[in-house]
């Protein structure tokens, strides 16, 4: 028995929206990050899967997939760093109390 | 590299120049100011180059460089200079050497404030010489980054609002602007500026569909112009800016959007632009007119100056949606002269200002008299602004208004009232003349000295350009002529 | 179709993603989301192997599972004072998961109507080697400039973390 | 004879050198223009021997320079050399050297001579260049720069108030007719494609619509220029500049210019309308007989010369009017030395006296005798006096009048006439308020340098006028000795007027004083110049100056107001609408204030300030946008659904309350 690409897609499917809903309900600012990596993970998945089964011999996706790894590597350290500074200024990682844009 | 290349050269030479300016400790605000120098003498020195193998006989695009950038959009790196852009690229690169000498004194994080000025330059270059649309916009939008932290770090005591003003208002102009490029772009299927201008002459583009897209390209251009009524973010930018992004933003920034009526409107939508400009005409009038007005009623010498530009840039207007070879040569003569006098008005003010720290007409008068070499170039400046023969602000006028005439479009009155403003024009710069340079001298003015000799060799090629350009048209009217020959005859109007 | 999947290895590793998933947005302690996250990102690299990128599984363990893990629970470490800090209550919300479920319905929606197109399988599947060629001659500047990004990223983080002897 | 070119070039090389010069520099090479000058008098005297004998319709040279292409035809101007540019370039230069050499002793103590001296050299190559030019446009060109020169020179002494001023109301007026002169010349190029007289006065045929609106047009700018009732005002005032500049400037050559205008510009009046070149002759009775009117009102010795050049510039209008173009450029030719020679002798006697006010003269033929001498043939001159040129000039412009014969022509006539007498009565007037009585003042003589030029003018005023019938061969005209009759009546005019200025003045002592108190409201009106500066200011300069305040105020308000409007932001747009609806839907009033809270509480608690709910309202839009790209189909039923639904209410509500 196999599968084919419709799998995987909707597997990413699932993945992105658990960490879509992740991303907006934590208030926690570590857990966000996680959650944006569960969603990067996602993309990362479709991308690998539609290369193999569409274009299987170009590897275009696992390009895409390699760049964007390094990208969210960056993306989670910088991010974390930020959340180390805001740690320093406000001695909390609590999004809901850094609201300094309110109207 | 090959002399295409040039081009490339030209444009991303600043973008060089403003990295490594960037990266200059702040303690050492000199260094950035002489890689600022030397990054745009280079350029001019390019452009010089430029001009002088430039081809004058020939319409087409030339030094063109198309490569594919974005093949699966169509989008192309593509650059090119015809008759019209070469004029444009010359003043531009003058204009930023001048403006960077013009800042000598500037120490306030002096690096990054070059930084800006080089960027600037590079959108500014971009804009005149690309020939992709994508690549058009672009360069379009960098120009606003730079000259908003021009007017809004270095700018006078409102300069946050200006600055935010400037950058929203052109930026929502820009926007319609966008939705006319991806229009045309989702009709013909290509970002080409060379080969749309072909789609839009051959009428494949139908009379309903060039009205919705003239619309949002007037509104993005017209507000860089400015046409009256988006001009009011003008004087306020301008006031507040510092002198050297005055220069810029008034000699480079709003020929922009004359540019782009000239580059995109016309030929791409010819239809639509005859249809439209008996109005455009009158606005252009109204602007004439008003612009001279209102300035006449300003008691700060820089919103003078500014709304003269309004007027001015009328004329420019009028000279091309008149349609005419005349007009057309008259709008480019206009908008070259108007950057090299009105450059030259804003250094004078500027360099008053550094002396005295005001620019109230009230305060200054008889400076003449006190500083006789600044309030000479004042009053030749003003003459040449006012359109005395002879002088370069002359030749556009005169070849707009005859053009006008000549127009199978535009009403005969039009032309009339706009020969009015060339009135009002010499009554609002007389009268401050009048008010400034003549008379005794006041209080301020006692006991500053007269201009140095680095702000004389930041006024002298402009007084020897206004000469050249205004006693020998050729000079300036040979490259344009025969680009606007084949424009006029692409859109069709008299000869 | 190119060679298909092996449905087995395919569901096992699915159920420990979406599993490990669900228990990182549910746990109610820090430490444990991460170590739940360090789970999914494994079963994800599982899944790369398992659709023949080798390479992009090896990366995939060695960033995520390896550092990206470590720096998270460096960061839950050095921002939690107590013990308890830890503990953190669930967080849900209605809307947000309205929207989620909206999201998925949407996206769900695009995948069922996917057709694959018809792709004829390529003499021999593309492995490491392949990629490492591509990856240098090809994407050579792609590569460069994601060295770049990483390099600017590294300062940057270095600057915001760095604290406040600067 | 490319040489020629040389004729402007000199003076304007010598401007050129000594603008970039200090003031010390300046002054010290302030002979420079003259020398300039006399090599373009030498070549002018060189030019003239070529035309010589003239009479010919065909330039003896041309040359054609490409200023530009235009759609690849080409935009020359260009020079050319015959009959009439030969005989104004030896005007201008024989007075403009004159003009120089008196300058040289009359600036000699003024601090920035130098400037005067390179502005007057740049203002002689544009009047030299205008005469020269083949072409309108080149005309036109140089006639902006004389107008520039005219107001560097009137303002001059710019620290006083009323040179400023002066300088300015002389640009701006003469501007007023450009306005007119530019349509003109586009009007020209529309129709004509050219500018260049050979294309446009012989070789193009003319619709008399076109040739109507540019001979207006064309009409306009010389009536600016040459200081014709209604743009008259700035030539009073203008005496506000440096005497001798006056002499040159705005009685001699640039006044002068908006005749030659015409004069050459004559063949496109011909094609027009009739009424066109009656028109002109119209314009030039009213300004001669204003002028003349005004001249014998006034004190100032400077205004008396001023007003009486408005009436002879109007004398040669009536000319052109005509269609005489001799006889017009006869006038100017001996107008030209006349007039300038009485300023010249203005000049010296204002220096003697230190004022400018004929009541406070008297006596000068004694200790003066040099300049009573040369300031009485001027004058004789432009009283019209045999054997004098004014004599001769004004007596062809008379018989063409006469000959001519018709209605317009006889009227004009006998202004003219009229305007003679009155001419030599205003003359006398101020020869005998100057020279004879008893001496007031301490004058003296005035040195040589300054006499000999006005002996040299003087010189030729008394001779000119034996050329008549050589200057009209030599312009192509045939034309004999002045008609007996003519002559006669028209010495009768000017001894009437003279004689009459003798028995009032000299003889009978009338009072006039006595006749201004007298008469309030004549009195009023002529010291006013029937109140066209009064007019002017308050209906025109006021009016502007108060609409463009008012313009500024809109500006500021109101258009830049409607964008910091549009700008200020949904928030407060959101209060504002809400308010509205408050208002017009419930309309009731008290709700209001409550509805506006309310609105901008809804609107700020979006801004939550934190980051997610922003993410939220992202997807949740993002999420409303797809679902509307779902139902595009379907927009056109819901939309028609929605209309049906609303008539249905708007329907049923009308008949409910119909009910």
């Amino acid at each position: 028995m196999t599968v084919g690409p419709i799998a995987f897609m909707a597997l990413a499917g699932v993945l992105f929206c658990i960490g879509l809903f992740g991303a907006l309900t934590k208030k926690s600012a570590v857990m966000v990050l996680m959650s944006l990596e569960l969603m990067t993970n996602a993309v990362n998945l479709n991308l690998v899967a539609v290369s193999r089964f569409v274009t299987p011999s170009s590897m275009a996706g696992q390009f895409a997939a390699a760049f964007i790894i390094v990208v969210a590597a960056a993306e989670i350290g910088l991010g974390l760093a930020l959340v180390l500074a805001l740690y320093r200024m406000r001695k909390t990682v609590e999004l809901d109390r850094i609201d300094r844009l309110r109207g | 590299m090959g002399i295409s290349d040039l081009l490339s050269v030209v444009v991303f030479l600043p973008l060089a120049g403003a990295v490594v300016s960037a990266l200059v400790p702040k303690t050492r605000p000199e260094v950035a100011k002489w890689v600022a120098a030397i990054t745009m003498g280079l350029g001019l020195a390019l452009t010089v180059w430029i001009v002088a193998v430039f081809d004058r006989t020939a319409s087409g695009m030339q030094f063109v460089t198309n490569v594919a950038w974005v093949p699966q959009a169509g989008i192309h790196y593509h650059l090119g200079v015809d008759g019209v852009s070469i004029t444009m690229l010359a003043l531009s690169s003058l204009l930023g050497l001048i403006a960077v000498i013009a800042s000598w004194k500037v120490t306030d994080r002096a690096p990054t404030y070059f930084a800006m000025l080089l960027l600037l330059q590079v959108g500014m270059n971009g804009v005149f010489l690309a020939l992709d649309f994508v690549l058009f916009y672009m360069f379009w939008e960098l120009v606003l980054v730079p000259m908003f932290f021009l007017i809004g770090m270095w700018g006078g005591t409102r300069r946050e609002y200006a600055s935010v003003k400037f950058f929203i208002y052109t930026l929502a102009g820009s926007v319609f602007m966008l939705v006319g490029m991806i229009a045309l772009y989702l009709h013909t299927g290509t970002f080409d500026m060379v080969a749309l201008a072909k789609a839009g002459s051959t009428g494949a583009l139908g009379i309903g569909f060039q009205n919705w897209v003239f619309l949002a390209f007037f509104l993005g251009f017209a507000v860089k112009v400015p046409l009256f009524p988006l001009h009011t973010w003008l004087p306020d930018a301008h006031v507040e800016a510092p002198t050297a992004a005055s220069v810029l933003l008034a000699g480079i920034l709003l020929k922009m959007g004359t540019y782009g009526f000239i580059r995109v409107s016309l030929p791409m939508l010819p239809d639509a632009a005859r249809a439209w400009a008996p109005w455009i005409a009158v606005l252009a009038v109204i602007s004439i007119v008003y612009g001279a007005a209102v300035a006449f009623a300003q008691t700060d010498l820089k919103k003078l100056v500014a709304y003269s530009s309004v007027s001015h840039m009328g004329f420019v207007m009028l000279g091309i949606f008149s349609m005419t070879t005349a007009g057309l040569n008259g709008a480019v003569a206009v908008m070259f002269s108007h950057g090299v006098v009105t450059g030259m008005l804003f250094l004078i003010v500027g360099m008053v200002y550094d002396r005295t720290h005001t620019r109230q007409i009230a305060d200054l008068s008889g400076l003449s008299s006190a500083m006789p070499v600044m309030g000479g170039l004042l009053a030749f400046a003003s003459f040449a602004s006012l359109g005395l023969p002879g002088l370069s602000g002359f030749v556009g006028e005169f070849l707009s208004l005859i053009g006008a005439w000549q127009s199978a479009v535009i009403p005969h009155w039009i032309t009339v009232i706009a020969a009015v403003g060339v009135l009002l024009a010499a009554a609002y710069m007389l009268w401050m003349v009048l008010r400034v340079v003549l008379g005794k001298p006041s209080e301020v003015l006692r006991g500053l000295p007269d201009a140095s000799t680095r702000e004389l060799w930041v006024l002298a090629p402009l007084v020897a350009l206004t000469l050249i350009v205004g006693l020998y048209w050729s000079s300036l009217l040979a490259f344009v002529d025969p680009a606007v020959k084949a424009l006029v005859a692409l859109v069709g109007g008299a000869a | 179709m190119p060679e298909s999947v092996a449905a087995v290895p395919f569901i096992v590793l699915a159920a420990l993603a979406v599993g490990g998933a669900a228990m990182v947005i549910l746990s109610r302690n820090v430490v444990h989301a991460a170590f739940w996250l360090l789970e999914v990102m494994m079963a994800v690299a599982g899944l790369f192997m398992l659709l023949s990128a080798g390479f992009l599984a090896l990366v995939q363990m060695m960033v995520y599972a390896g550092a990206v893990s470590v720096l998270v629970l460096f960061t839950v470490m050095l921002t939690l004072r107590r013990r308890e800090d830890a503990e953190r209550p669930l967080d849900l919300s209605w809307s947000a998961g309205l929207i989620a479920l909206g999201v998925f319905v949407a996206v769900g929606a695009a995948v069922v109507s996917f057709v694959p197109p018809a792709v004829m399988a390529p003499v021999r599947t593309p492995g490491v080697t392949e990629f490492g060629t591509q990856l240098f001659t090809q994407r050579a500047l792609p590569f460069e400039i994601a060295s770049v990004v990483l390099l600017i990223a590294l300062v940057g983080a270095v600057w915001w973390a760095g604290g406040e002897d600067r | 004879m490319t040489w020629l070119v040389l004729i402007p070039l000199l003076p304007a090389l010598a401007f050129a050198a000594m603008a970039p010069m200090s003031r010390r520099v300046r002054t010290a090479v302030r002979w420079l223009p003259l020398a300039a000058m006399s090599g373009s008098l030498l070549m002018s005297f060189a030019a003239f021997a070529r035309v010589w004998p003239g009479g010919g319709e065909e330039p003896v040279w041309r040359a054609t320079f490409s200023l530009a292409t235009l759609g690849g035809a080409p935009l020359s101007v260009g020079l050319r050399l015959d009959a009439v540019t030969a005989i104004m370039l030896l005007v201008v230069t024989i007075v403009g050297v004159c003009v120089q050499v008196y300058s040289l002793g009359y600036m000699h103590r003024d601090e920035r001579q130098g400037w005067y001296f390179a502005v007057l050299s740049l203002f002689s190559a544009a009047m030299l260049l205008l005469v020269l030019s083949g072409d309108f446009l080149l005309l036109y060109m140089s006639w902006e720069v004389m107008g520039l020169c005219s107001y560097l020179l009137i303002g001059f002494w710019h620290e006083q108030d009323a040179p400023r001023r002066a300088s300015i109301k002389a640009f701006l007026t003469t501007r007023v007719g450009d306005v007119g002169f530019a349509i003109g010349l586009a009007a020209m190029w529309a129709y004509a494609h050219s500018f260049d007289f050979a294309v446009v006065l012989r070789d193009t045929h003319w619709t008399v619509a076109a040739a109507t609106l540019v001979s207006l047009g064309l009409l306009a700018g010389a009536m600016g220029k040459s200081a014709q009732v209604p743009l008259h005002v700035w030539l009073p005032d203008a005496r506000a500049g440096p005497t001798p500049a006056s002499a040159l400037i705005h009685a001699a050559t640039m006044v002068a210019a908006g005749v030659y205008l015409v004069a050459r510009a004559l063949p496109i009046f011909h094609a027009a309308a009739p009424w066109v070149l009656i028109f002109v002759m119209g314009v030039g009775t009213a300004t001669a007989l204003l002028g003349a009117t005004l001249a014998m009102v006034q004190y100032d010795i400077k205004k008396v010369l001023a007003y009486s050049t408005i009436s002879q510039l109007g004398y040669m209008f009536i000319a052109l009017g005509a269609g005489a173009e001799g006889a017009a450029l006869f006038h100017l030719t001996t107008h030209a030395f006349f007039k300038s020679l009485l300023f010249l002798g203005a000049g010296v006697i204002i220096h003697a006296t230190h004022t400018q006010d004929i009541r406070e003269m008297g006596g000068l033929r004694k200790t003066m005798p040099w300049t009573t001498g040369t300031f009485l043939f001027g004058a004789l001159a432009l009283s019209g006096v045999f054997p004098f040129s004014g004599f001769w000039s004004k007596d062809d412009i008379l018989m063409t009048l006469w000959t001519q014969h018709t209605w317009w022509s006889l009227t004009a006539l006998s202004v003219a006439l009229l305007v003679a007498a009155m001419t030599a009565f205003y003359m006398t007037r101020v020869c005998i308020r100057v020279f004879a009585g008893r001496a007031c003042s301490l004058a003296r003589e005035t040195h040589l340098d300054m006499i000999v030029p006005m002996a040299v003018l003087a010189g030729i005023t008394a001779v000119i006028g034996f050329t008549s019938p050589a200057f009209a061969a030599f312009l192509g005209e045939v034309k004999g000795w002045p008609d007996l009759g003519m002559a006669v009546v028209g010495s009768i005019a000017a001894t009437t007027g003279i004689g009459l200025g003798v028995w009032i003045y000299a003889f009978a002592g009338v009072d006039t004083q006595e006749l201004r108190v007298r008469f309030p409201r004549v009195t009023a009106v002529l010291e006013n110049g029937f109140y066209f500066d009064l007019t002017y200011n308050r209906g025109l300069v006021e009016t502007f100056q108060w609409l463009t305040r008012l313009l500024a105020a809109f500006d500021t308000t109101v258009v830049d107001g409607a964008v910091n409007a549009v700008a200020r932001g949904w928030s407060a747009a959101s209060r504002v609408s809400w308010a509205f609806d408050g208002t017009v839907v419930d309309g009731a009033v008290n709700g209001v204030g409550a509805l506006v809270k309310r609105a901008g509480d809804r609107v700020r608690t979006l801004q939550s300030g934190r980051v997610q709910g922003y993410q939220r309202l992202g997807y949740a839009g993002l999420l409303a946008l797809l679902g509307l790209a779902l139902l595009v189909p379907y927009i056109g039923a819901l939309a028609a659904a929605a209309c049906a639904f609303v008539a249905l209410i708007v329907v049923g509500v009308i008949v409910v309350r119909g009910a």
